[in-house]
């Protein structure tokens, strides 16, 4: 293996770790993000060509084929899936990684626990040093946690598993649980490495990350396959260490750091804690809180409320969960396009958590080709609400719940919400009484100003599109 | 390397992941997500070496999985990546909505 | 340290660097140059190293150069430092003239 | 030496470069930034302290005299100078760190260059890789030029250099200077590594530094010294290869960078580009593109004036450079004080380019002690002028020249400015008809709203606190 081989190898690795922090960099701002992917693509593509010629390669066979193979139904499967199913793909992709990096230490202990090689009278254990055992041992303990977490969190938001799994101990079990892995792990690095002990290890840490995510309720799924996400990159990182290569250091720790702090950053979006989210009641569940509300729902219908929207001068729409469940943000688009022609000032205003996962809104706006200048954030629209006309509320309920400012009972209590019962009438579409995530009634839906258009979200805006059709003929 | 190299690179790293993303909006948060997860696909060409210096039967079976698992990871991550920040084009500007 | 480590040491630093201020306001421009300076007053150290290796009488008194201006570059700059920042004293809250 | 001692060095070197990124972290937001300079500190003194015990280190005692000595004068120095006399300091104390950074080279490069010592009969030079001599001649060249460079800008701040040095042909010479100093460096790198040799490339490297600077006009300085800061940190980053510290490389690279990012952000506060710092003509000579404007100034007293703010609703006092020659700054606070009491609403007004170094306003405001959410910076105040009805504005002229808005031909076309002609009335403190730094008129002064307070700062300032003081009798 001539030199300047090696030099070019280490040259690839070291260029793809940039690619890989300034594509990062591109993606947390909106007008750069798509081009970073590709520069990440670019890293990730030399760093895997470059690997093909480090020295004492072997199996090129069976790599190639993997490569192939996993790459391919990946890909595939990435290419079909509905733009909804999004989160639970970053969960599959992401727990497959956590495994590939199990799977990484479990070759080297594996190795190390395997009878002598070669000339060497020793085990191969007492060849390697005990840093390096202890590494590779970490490794596997947080890929093969990341792995087995983020196959429920998949499961969950597949809908698979549908309810939390809560018993009473829980807690209890899962430190013993994990003060067992603590225990076969400092065995393993100090001496005991037998293979009986390795296979065990890896038993119980895959059961560790399937008892963790159990009892988590489906909607707080994004922050934790976040924080598997972080702790992917983390096992990485540590493989890195193990195998020398820095590429994968850096690039596992910069995601280890970057998703550490994207799970902080999402959990507040949300206004939970993050011990909160892993530890806590609240989420998925539903806490029922019932209150007497007084008055009526008024009901509107397409018409009339065309009619409302066709005269009107500004005109918020603002997008919730349902929106989403009923695929509706095409005809929603569509909508808002009539009214743009007609020379009404629309905005969209966008909720945080609105949806089921950060972003979830603006991703499906996108998806319909709403351009993001008129979107609007919840701080720059909600001053703006007492000069709106019309505030179009299309199945969103919690996020505009003015309890969450007014009861301090309420689960939602504290959450900033979008202030739209200060428009001057607002339109509500949705399918009936139902509650939304936090399970708890709304008394925007009985205000005097407030109409419910009720209907599948697709349909009922499907028909304010005929109707606003219809206005000037 | 030596043990102090390591934790120099380590915190490093570590701060420039935390410090790259510090300014992401909320909007991108779950693309973001996606983004990191293709980046730590990285873990293939840990498992390709690990395949490559694979021995017995074990070892290349267990590496065979790893550098599927590694290769679905990266492909699979970059798909979703691209086709959610597809979708934020960059605005048409239409003027008479703003 | 070989080469290639060298340069993701470099590479990373920069990008901590970078991004550790980049959002640093106006009013903190000159305070953080300062402070900037004081930070690269750990030539001292180098300074140190280079007079505690000197043998020759001329490699003696560069070096004593050397560790005067370090220590006066690492002295100086965190006294006018100091200064200036103390004298972003956290608001009394006055109410009345906001 | 044993093994945990050198443990114990490496760990210090290590938590001093946290310390320093952590604290230049908490330096760059006004709430923490006075704890940042400690954290710093506290890094540095673990890393001299370590320093001592490094295995093979010499001639303590002279290590000892020199840093109690260099400490001790600058530290003193340090804490007498004025205020307003900063940016010189900062220049100084840079030049001196990249001298030491130099002189760190030229140990290297001396003894390298030197006869063989000890056993072997090669020469020194034969013994050191390539590489290190090539960084060793790197650190050299640029702690030579930002020594030499900020102590001409030292220079010109203190007064001592008071006119820009300019000649037809400057160019070709500095770019022949640079040339010769990188064939010298060639040639130190490629084997001619003797003692008069070394001395040549020093000797040139400084007056690269001096020939760079002095055609630059001192009110460019705080961007000039913000890149030789810049430099000096790449400096320490080079040295610190060479010596294979790794604290040094860190600190000096962070410092490269961040510094490198600083002097963008500060030419790009001052609406120039570096470019333009660095090669270009306007800054410091002043150039009079003298116009014609109507009208005349009309000047008020100090007890009319007092009267007008003592019984307006809001006032926006507008600081300049003036403020700070007149030393008024504590003055104006006091004058703040009375109107705040009275029931006035006082905010003061920063551009980003008031006075002659960036922040140099808020570093006065601060130091006489006005809490910082009075503080307003330009584009929150700009929208509160139409509702102003007085606006003071105290030795600040060309940051207040609607000219930048109406005349492509004025040196300062295109500077956003403070809108304070948009105020109900503006009272302006200067002592008579001089320009400002870019030397040309401002048609301000002329409006039909403005009244003329003449008198020097401090002294105008002192008379309207009296008056104030005396309205209620
Ligand atoms: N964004 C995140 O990251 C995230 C993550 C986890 C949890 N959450 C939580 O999710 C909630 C989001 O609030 P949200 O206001 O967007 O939604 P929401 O409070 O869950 O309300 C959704 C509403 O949509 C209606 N709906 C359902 N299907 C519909 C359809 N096909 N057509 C029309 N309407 C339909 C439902 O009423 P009907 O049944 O009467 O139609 C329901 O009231 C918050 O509580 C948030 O904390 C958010
Ligand atoms: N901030 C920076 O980083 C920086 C750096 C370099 C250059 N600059 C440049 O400096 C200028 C700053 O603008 P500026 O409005 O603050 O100042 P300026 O335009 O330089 O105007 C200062 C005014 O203060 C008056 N003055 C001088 N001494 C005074 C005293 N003792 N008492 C009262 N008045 C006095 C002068 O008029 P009289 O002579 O009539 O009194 C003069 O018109 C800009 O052009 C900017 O580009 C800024």
């Amino acid at each position: 293996m001539s030199d300047w081989i090696s030099i070019l190898i280490n040259a690839s690795y070291l260029l793809a770790a940039l690619l890989f922090i300034l594509g990062l960099k591109r993606m947390s701002s909106p007008r750069t993000a798509r081009g970073g992917v590709v520069w990440a693509g670019l890293g990730m593509l030399l760093a895997t060509v470059a690997t093909f010629f480090l020295p004492g390669m072997h199996n090129f066979a069976l790599i190639g084929l993997a490569l192939v193979l996993g790459g391919a139904v990946a890909w595939v499967t990435g290419r079909r899936v509905a733009m909804t199913s999004m989160p639970q793909m970053v969960a599959i992709y992401n727990g497959l990684g956590g495994g590939a990096a199990a799977a990484i230490g479990a070759v080297e202990l594996w190795r190390f626990a395997g009878p002598p090689q070669g000339a060497s009278q020793l085990s191969n254990a007492a060849l390697v040093a005990v840093s390096t055992i202890a590494l590779a041992v970490l490794g596997s303990l947080i890929g093969a946690v990341s792995f087995s977490g983020s196959m429920i969190a998949f499961a969950k938001l597949q809908g698979w598993i549908d309810r939390r799994f809560v018993f009473s101990g829980q807690r209890l079990i899962n430190g013993l649980l994990f003060l067992l892995l603590v225990a076969a792990g400092v065995l393993l690095v100090w001496g005991q490495l037998s293979p009986q002990l390795v296979i065990a290890f890896f038993i119980l840490a895959l059961l560790l990350g399937v008892m963790m995510t159990l009892p988590i309720g489906g909607a707080d799924m994004p922050v934790v396959i976040s924080l598997y996400n972080a702790l992917t990159g983390l096992a990485v990182a540590v493989d890195g260490f193990v195998l020398q290569n820095e590429a994968m250091i850096v690039a596992g720790t910069v995601v280890g750091a970057a998703g550490t702090l994207l799970t902080q950053l999402m959990a507040r979006a949300m206004n939970r804690s993050l011990g909160n989210v892993l530890f806590g009641n609240f989420g998925g569940g539903g806490a029922t809180s019932e209150q007497e509300i007084g008055g009526a729902q008024k009901p509107i219908d397409a018409a009339d409320a065309a009619v409302m929207m066709a005269y009107a001068e500004r005109v918020v729409i603002v997008p919730g969960y349902g929106l989403a469940v009923a695929q509706a943000q095409h005809k929603v688009w569509e909508f808002a396009q009539l009214l743009i022609q007609r020379g009404v000032k629309v905005r969209f205003a966008i909720h945080p958590v609105a949806g089921r996962m950060p972003g979830h809104m603006n991703v499906l706006l996108a998806e319909a080709g709403v351009p993001y200048d008129l979107i609007a954030d919840m701080d720059d629209i909600n001053p703006e609400f007492p000069n709106t006309d019309v505030a179009l509320v299309i199945g969103a309920n919690d996020v505009v719940n003015p309890v969450a400012k007014t009861d301090p009972s309420s689960p939602i209590y504290g959450m900033p919400i979008l202030d739209v019962g200060a428009a001057k009438n607002i339109i509500v579409i949705k399918r009936g009484r139902g509650t939304g995530f936090a399970g708890i009634e709304n008394a925007l839906f009985y205000a005097d100003n407030t109409r419910m258009l009720f209907g599948d979200g697709q349909q009922a805006v499907g028909a304010l599109v005929t109707e606003v059709k219809m206005v000037d003929g | 390397m030596s043990g102090f190299l390591a934790l120099y690179i380590f915190m490093l790293a570590a701060f420039t992941g935390y410090e790259v993303i510090a300014r992401v909006p909320v909007i991108l948060h779950t693309p973001l997500m996606s983004g990191s997860n293709f980046v730590h696909g990285i873990v293939l060409v840990g498992a390709m070496v690990a395949l490559g210096h694979a021995q017995t039967p074990v070892e290349q079976a267990i590496g065979f999985a790893a550098v599927l698992m590694g290769a679905a990871n990266a492909a699979g991550a970059y798909v979703v990546t691209e086709r959610m920040l597809e979708m934020f084009k960059p605005s048409r500007k239409p003027g008479d909505g703003a």
